[in-house]
């Protein structure tokens, strides 16, 4: 038997300068289930999301809630309809606390004032119910942004609503993660929720969905029950075209790299007060490097400290056999690093400068300030990866920010690509990419490798690593803990050496 | 609290306001002055004048405060004048008002006030003991005087009236002045009128402006030196002629060093001068009160006038600022 | 894979909407509606003659009076984007070094008709005074990390005192026709010389930013520092970059004040024209957050308020009001 | 899973608060030390801080507000001038009451609050130039209302102006008679001022949002906070406090003139940031703005206890302290957030 519907959506259209982003949308939820809504970067989720939610007007169509007409105008009156929104980039205040951020807005009060006491209190239970180990008195910045992620869901599920968001609520956890999540939805799906829920990973949707819907370029596609859409022509749906299994990826890799030469990295006891302890490393020509580990065990903090992110303060560098002083990012470029950062708002885009600004950055910095780029070699360095990354943007000069999520990771990775490096570091390239997309990075870092670049790769998905690395350190609470190769990577010896107990051998 | 051990052994005698002599070895008075700031050439010879005249070699011991043009610090600091158990107090104000409250206080501390350059209008004029300072009512008056001598049986004078700080004391005297000849003789005209903000700059940039709309223009009636260098650099690069030998009469006031030396070239008619002279006159007022008289209440200082026909070398070279 | 529908590249907006997209609408539309509203109060005041081999009218003197302004704000438009603040010494930093440059020509004199110094040598030390005060605001913004108005607020009360410390006090004028020349109007030239410094320093500092890299780096500082580090900018020198830059233009501006009034008034040189330098980079559609930046929207908000103000000026608008508008 | 539970630590802005606390303590003590002889350490010379600076710290209340918002106000001064002008003229040539005046400052401050509020909440018009306009305005129309000196002779007011609260303890003067310490109600509505702010900010939504909306509006938003009107209502209070803090002030300088509290807005937001504020919004504390003023009145009241620097070095000398003061602010601050 069917649900009730509780939100339709019919005829949404909305554009953007030199963007139609939805054209004729219609989306409807019932109570209690659980709908995913897929498609590629930049097809239109997002900013279905947002007009359902007030954040942008749109341009023709209709909302009924409970079968009702209503008009939404802004966050606010979506909260008091019943809507809660996870959004696809972290929207808390960085300067609150944690508690301030999951109450802001609906905070406990006794006689009319703030009861921090009790704001305090019920913050714990909610971490404590979320597993998220934190003080809620601790300000946000302090958090990772898994954490932040994991305190936006809390916030979102905590507030009364029937209809709950999640736009992409997973890129940044990891599968325990995912797994206390899931357990969430379901739990409120039982209590009659309908949840829509945005993602690029496959399994999740076959895990907890109950429909599908579509979307391909701003058009519906279509609306499928899970049960009955099988995996391929899902992903041949969201592309337009069938789609080549990722299993042909394995085939392509590399054999063992090139260890007679001097190795291009060689880490000797650096560490980084406070994040990562000590540790040895050493990246070979043509090798893709995998860091695995649970989240927050230093992945990204040992790689920042290679590449000068967050400078060293034991240990030496040495980089193609000679040893270095890496004291600054640039330091690191100049000798042919490149990082692509986890936290893209923060770290990556220049939000304001174009698509073309943002790819040419690091190599015009790298080549310095009195040698700066022509605009015709700037366009057509541009045009070259926004053609071979199939960045999906109205224009060269559209600003990073208006660009969808993927796509702006797009851009970030032909920006370090194109100051081709020797080593290239790569901190989640795959976070919030569509599945083609990612099969083309992984494909391409393969590519790099074969032609003479090391990697390293760090990602959530161990499946997404034991296809693309010929060796994997793995990482806990900060400290290296072992290195696996060849026959030894599968994934449950990594899962044991994550877990400790067993000496993995280096 | 805790505070009250400050009492200062050693200058424990000090002097009583009638018994201390002139000539009292190591006793100094202590004479707090509240200066507006140094915001022009009159002003830094005004606060020079003072320094040079209370030196310790004269018996006095000068605790000088610069306000920054700003009253709230000048009440500021006479309050800490008072906590500092100063002699007397001399007080050049940024502002003819709003005095009560601090001087209520500092009479209550029973030091007397002393007030110098600008009056002060307050409800009881207890408030302070003695003024000394310009007439500058009296300086427009007496340019006005001048140019009714001048331009006797004239049918038509056309004034620009270059103005200074609005609502500075300098500023309502002077203007007073003009205002009132402009009301007696009826043939007097004042085509245009704003302020030059007492600056060179500002006086140009008015001038300039003015001298586009009106070709008749007679007089310029500037109320400092600096707007006058200002309307003349103006007036030349019009390519018209002005001063002794030319159409347009320029009057100044202040007559400082470089006022007078284009008196003296003839560039500027007539200057009226503002004497900042100040410190002399102050100190006589503090000895007659340390001897137990009582100082006259308003004392002004003596201000001369400067002509372009009569002035000489010898009047601008004795001139030290 | 799928088209997206993005607008083909050969089609064209609609012209108005291209025009009012730009921007630089907004600041020269405010330019047009002032100028238009003289032209309707004072219809002369588009007048033009020339006189003594020179240009002569409002307009004239709107360009000519504007210029320390357009220099100023050209500075500020560089502070701002790549600090996200401003800096408010630039008046200060005018005073101390018209100070300087009249301090060496007079060597020390209160008034003197010949130079004691070279010229050239004056406009030295006063340059490098000035991207002194600009190398210290840039000190502390950049390596201390002092929110910008705060870090400039202490040469902002300072700057003035340094200034009348290096003229002891009084004004120095230095009436020498060499001096005066920079600051007024030459026979022959058309226009009075302080614009062609005004022209100068724009065509300059938009030329270095073409040439060289330093405009993308400013706004990308300016946008996102951390991503910016992580790119290999060292934002702590391109922030500094701006300040000394801003100090130097700051200190050209001085230099021509001064050489219009041929003397170093301490109190008044670039007396409250910082704020008006902010409101020229406002005015000229930056943002004072910092990030993206239009030299040619400032110049115009800076044209866009000696406008006004000779406006004012020619409707003879009773100076009390002035300051309403 | 490891636990991962932090001790609970002092925030980034709590430490700020502290340092600049102990800064000021620091100095004052310094002060004392030094100028014993002269005054300084007398308990009244500490209570002319808040005297003298009564209106200034209710306005930089208000300033904090506005900045915590992400927004600033730098038509403060003009709102000061024209308040005091309008209560001097009201008194004075019209004979209203000083009850009417009172209402006429909140008036002014109130109708400032409003206009600026809209244009900046309502329109998305940058701060800077909504209330540089204001300052421009203010000015102008303090100029309009009159551009005589009015002063204010009104007994009620004198009376408010001088009526002196004394305090349990005091100093002997010279003479060895002594005096006790007194203050003025301004005081008193002043310290109450930033004690309601403070509750306001720490204890009520409203407060909450404001901070929220410095952190990053757009989250704010989309966090379902009403933005526009919790800015609206940031203004309003400021302009307030404006209009109060100007009434203050008249009370203290008995006057109204076109010239009055010029550059005030510097000094407002000097002291908001001296106190921890950021001008990017998001941190500040109306506590933290109380020391800002009162490290700033230190620092002239020292310059005029010494009392021999010549005009310009006084200048030099003022920010000479106030540089040494902030540098060390920031070293300390940043110091402590490497440790972290
Ligand atoms: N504020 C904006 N201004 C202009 N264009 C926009 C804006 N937001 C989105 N777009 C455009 O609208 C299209 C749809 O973007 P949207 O963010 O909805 O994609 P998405 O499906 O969420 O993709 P992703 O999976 O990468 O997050 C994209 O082409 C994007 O460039
Ligand atoms: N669940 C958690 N509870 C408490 N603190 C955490 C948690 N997760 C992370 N942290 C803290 O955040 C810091 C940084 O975490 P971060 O996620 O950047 O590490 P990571 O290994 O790079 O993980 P990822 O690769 O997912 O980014 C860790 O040092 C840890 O102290
Ligand atoms: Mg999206
Ligand atoms: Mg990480």
């Amino acid at each position: 038997m069917e649900n009730k519907i509780v939100l339709s959506m019919q005829g949404v259209c909305k554009a953007f300068p030199g963007v139609r982003a939805l054209q004729d949308v219609s989306f409807t939820l019932r109570h209690g289930e659980i709908h995913a809504l897929m498609g590629e970067n930049g097809a239109g989720k997002s900013t279905l999301i947002k007009v359902l939610t007030g954040v942008y007007e749109m341009d023709e169509g209709e909302i009924l809630l409970d079968g009702h007409p209503v008009s939404i105008h802004s966050p606010q009156q979506a909260q008091t309809l019943g809507i809660s929104t996870v959004y696809q980039e972290i929207t808390l205040c960085p300067n609150l606390t944690v508690a301030e951020n999951l109450f802001i807005g609906r905070e406990p009060r006794r006689a009319g004032f703030i009861d921090w006491q009790t704001m305090n209190r019920k913050s714990d239970e909610l971490l404590e119910k979320l597993d998220i180990h934190i003080q809620p008195t601790q300000q946000l910045d302090t958090c990772s942004i898994a954490l932040q992620q994991m305190i936006a869901i809390a916030r979102a599920v905590d507030m009364q609503c029937q209809v709950l968001i999640l736009d992409e609520p997973t890129s940044s956890l990891d599968d325990d993660e995912v797994a206390k999540l899931f357990d969430l939805m379901r739990r409120l799906k039982e209590q009659g929720v309908g949840i829509i829920f945005v993602t690029h990973f496959l399994e999740q949707v076959y895990e907890v969905s109950d429909r599908i819907t579509v979307l391909r370029g701003g058009e519906l596609v279509g609306e499928y029950n899970t049960s009955e859409l099988p995996r391929l022509q899902l992903v041949a749906k969201m592309m337009g075209k069938d789609f080549d299994d990722l299993a042909e990826i394995k085939s392509t890799r590399t054999g063992n790299p090139d260890t007679g030469r001097p190795p291009v990295v060689e880490a000797k006891g650096v560490g980084h007060r406070g994040t990562v302890k000590p540790y040895d490393l050493e990246v070979h020509k043509g090798e893709v490097i995998g860091l695995t580990g649970l989240l927050g065990s230093g992945r990204s903090e040992l790689v920042r400290t290679l590449y000068g992110a967050d400078k060293a303060d034991t240990g030496t560098l040495k980089i193609g056999g000679k040893q270095i002083k890496v004291n600054t990012p640039l330091d690191a470029m100049k000798h042919g690093l490149a990082y692509l950062p986890e936290d893209r708002k923060n770290d990556g885009i220049i939000a304001d400068l174009s698509v073309r600004e943002n790819i040419i950055l690091a190599l015009q910095a790298k080549r310095g300030m009195f040698k700066p780029m022509s605009r015709r070699e700037m366009e057509e360095f541009a045009d070259k990866y926004i053609d071979m990354l199939q960045i999906k943007t109205a224009s060269r000069e559209t600003p990073i920010k208006s660009l969808s999520g993927g796509n702006q990771q797009k851009v970030i990775i032909a920006r370090w690509l194109l100051t081709n490096p020797d080593f290239l570091i790569l901190d989640e390239p795959t976070r919030g990419i569509d599945i083609g997309t990612k099969t083309e990075i992984q494909k391409l870092v393969l590519r790099l490798a074969d032609q003479g670049m090391s990697v390293a790769f760090i990602s959530s998905e161990i499946e997404e690593m034991l296809r693309t690395c010929s060796r994997m350190v793995v990482m806990r609470d900060g400290r290296k803990v072992g290195e696996l190769s060849g026959d030894d990577l599968t994934q449950e010896r990594i899962m044991k050496t994550i877990a400790g107990g067993e000496k993995a051998h280096a | 609290g805790g505070a009250a051990s400050s009492t200062p052994a050693a200058s424990s005698a000090a002097p009583a306001a009638s018994t201390a002599s002139t000539t009292g070895g190591n006793d100094l008075i202590v004479v707090g002055f509240s200066q507006v700031g140094a915001e022009s050439d009159w002003r830094t010879a005004n606060t020079e004048s003072m320094k040079s005249t209370f030196t310790e070699a004269n018996g006095y011991k000068l605790i000088f405060d610069d306000a920054q043009q700003k009253q709230e610090n000048q009440i500021t600091a006479i309050r800490n004048f008072i906590q500092q158990e100063v002699d007397y107090i001399v007080l050049a104000p940024v502002t003819e008002t709003g005095w009560d409250t601090v001087l209520q206080e500092a009479k209550d501390a029973g030091i007397p006030v002393i007030i110098v350059d600008r009056m002060i209008d307050v409800s009881d004029d207890s408030l302070f003991t003695a003024w000394v300072g310009s007439d500058f009512r009296a300086e427009g008056d007496k340019a006005v005087a001048w140019m009714e001598e001048k331009f006797a049986g004239v049918d038509q004078l056309n004034i620009v009236h270059i103005q200074g700080t609005i609502g500075s004391s300098a500023q309502i005297g002077r203007t007073d002045g003009l205002n009132a000849g402009v009301e007696k003789n009826s043939n007097w005209k004042i085509i245009a009128q704003q302020t030059g903000e007492f600056t060179q700059a500002k006086g140009q940039e008015v001038m300039e402006s003015v001298l586009k709309q009106y070709d008749d223009i007679d007089v310029v009636y500037c109320e400092n030196d600096n707007e006058a260098f200002g309307a003349i650099d103006a007036i030349e690069a019009a390519g018209k002629t002005y001063g002794v030998n030319g159409d347009i009469t320029v009057i100044s006031f202040d007559a400082t060093h470089a006022g007078l030396t284009d008196t003296l070239a003839g560039k500027i008619n007539f200057n009226v001068e503002c004497n900042p002279l100040h410190g002399p006159r102050v100190e006589k007022i503090i000895q007659q009160l340390e001897k137990g008289e009582t100082p006259d209440k308003l004392a002004y200082v003596d201000e001369e006038t400067f002509d372009a026909t009569t002035i000489t070398q010898a009047i601008v070279d004795a001139r030290a600022y | 894979m799928p088209e997206a529908k993005l607008t083909p590249p050969g089609q064209k907006k609609p012209l108005w909407r291209r025009i009012a997209g730009h921007h630089l609408f907004l600041p020269l539309l405010c330019l047009v509606i002032v100028l238009l509203s003289n032209l309707i109060k004072t219809p002369d005041f588009f007048a033009i003659t020339i006189q003594n081999g020179m240009l002569r009218g409002y307009v004239i003197d709107v360009v000519n009076r504007a210029s320390e302004l357009v220099i100023l704000a050209v500075g500020m438009t560089l502070v701002t984007a790549a600090s996200g603040g401003q800096d408010i010494s630039v008046g200060a930093v005018m005073a101390v070094s018209a100070a300087v440059c009249c301090q060496v020509l007079s060597g020390g004199e209160v008034s003197v008709t010949t130079f004691s110094n070279p010229l050239i040598l004056a406009v030295l030390a006063a340059l490098l005074a000035s991207a002194l005060c600009g190398a210290f605001n840039g000190f502390l913004v950049a390596k201390m990390h002092i929110q910008p108005m705060v870090a400039t607020l202490i040469l902002y009360t300072a700057g003035r005192g340094i200034a009348q410390l290096v003229t002891n006090g009084q004004i120095t004028y230095v009436r020498v026709d060499a001096y005066k020349m920079w600051g007024s109007a030459l026979p022959g030239l058309l226009f009075p010389v302080p614009v062609f410094f005004a022209i100068a320093v724009v065509l300059i500092v938009s030329l270095v930013i073409k040439k060289t890299a330093l405009g993308l780096y400013i706004e990308s500082v300016g946008i996102n520092g951390n991503a910016s580090r992580l790119v290999g900018l060292n934002g702590t020198k391109i922030k500094w970059i701006t300040y000394i830059i801003c100090g130097i233009l700051a200190g050209i501006a001085g230099f021509v004040s001064s050489a219009r009034i041929y003397s170093a008034d301490a109190n008044n040189i670039g007396l409250n024209l910082e704020m008006d330098a902010i409101l020229a980079v406002a005015l000229g559609g930056n943002i004072l957050g910092g990030g993206k930046f239009s030299l040619a929207g400032s110049v115009i908000g800076a044209y866009t308020i000696q406008a006004l103000t000779t406006t004012l000026y020619a409707m003879n608008v009773s100076s009390d009001q002035l300051p309403v508008y | 899973m490891k636990t991962l539970k932090r001790p609970r630590s002092l925030s980034a802005t709590g430490f700020l608060l502290i340092v600049t606390i102990g800064l000021f303590v620091l100095m004052y003590a310094a002060g004392m030390l030094a100028f014993s002889g002269q005054g300084f350490a007398k308990p009244q010379m500490f209570l002319n801080l808040f005297i003298s600076n009564a209106g200034l710290i209710v306005i930089s209340c208000g300033m904090t507000l506005v900045m915590i918002t992400g927004g600033i106000d730098i038509s403060v001064g003009s709102v000061t001038a024209l308040v005091c002008m309008v209560v001097a003229y009201q008194m004075e040539r019209n004979g209203a009451s000083a009850f009417t005046a009172i209402l006429f400052a909140l008036g002014i401050g109130l109708a400032f609050g409003i206009v600026q509020g809209f244009l900046v909440a309502y329109l998305d018009i940058q701060p800077f130039i909504v209330s540089l306009a204001g300052l421009f305005f203010g000015r102008g129309m303090t100029a309009i209302v009159s551009t005589d000196m009015i002063s204010i002779k009104n007994e009620t007011f004198l009376a408010w102006a001088k009526y002196q609260i004394y305090l349990p303890f005091g100093s002997n003067n010279k003479k060895g008679i002594y005096q006790p310490a007194y203050i003025y109600p301004t005081v008193i509505v002043a310290l109450l001022v930033v004690l309601f702010i403070f509750i306001l900010l720490r204890y009520t939504k409203f407060g909450r949002k404001v901070y929220a909306i410095g952190g990053n509006q757009q989250s704010a938003l989309m966090m379902g906070l009403n933005v526009r009107r919790t800015k609206f209502e940031a203004y309003l209070l400021d302009g307030f406090l404006a209009g109060l803090g100007g009434f203050l002030f008249a009370l203290n300088s008995c006057a109204g003139f076109v010239e009055q509290a010029k550059g005030l807005e510097m000094d407002a937001i000097s002291s908001s940031v001296i106190g921890g504020t950021l001008l990017s919004g998001g941190v500040g504390n109306p506590i933290g703005t109380l020391f800002g003023v009162l490290i700033k009145g230190t620092i002239s009241s020292l310059i005029t206890t010494q009392g021999t620097l010549s005009s310009w070095w006084v200048r030099i000398a003022l920010s000479a302290l106030l540089c040494f003061f902030i540098v060390l602010q920031s070293i300390i601050t940043s110091r402590k957030q490497k440790q972290r």
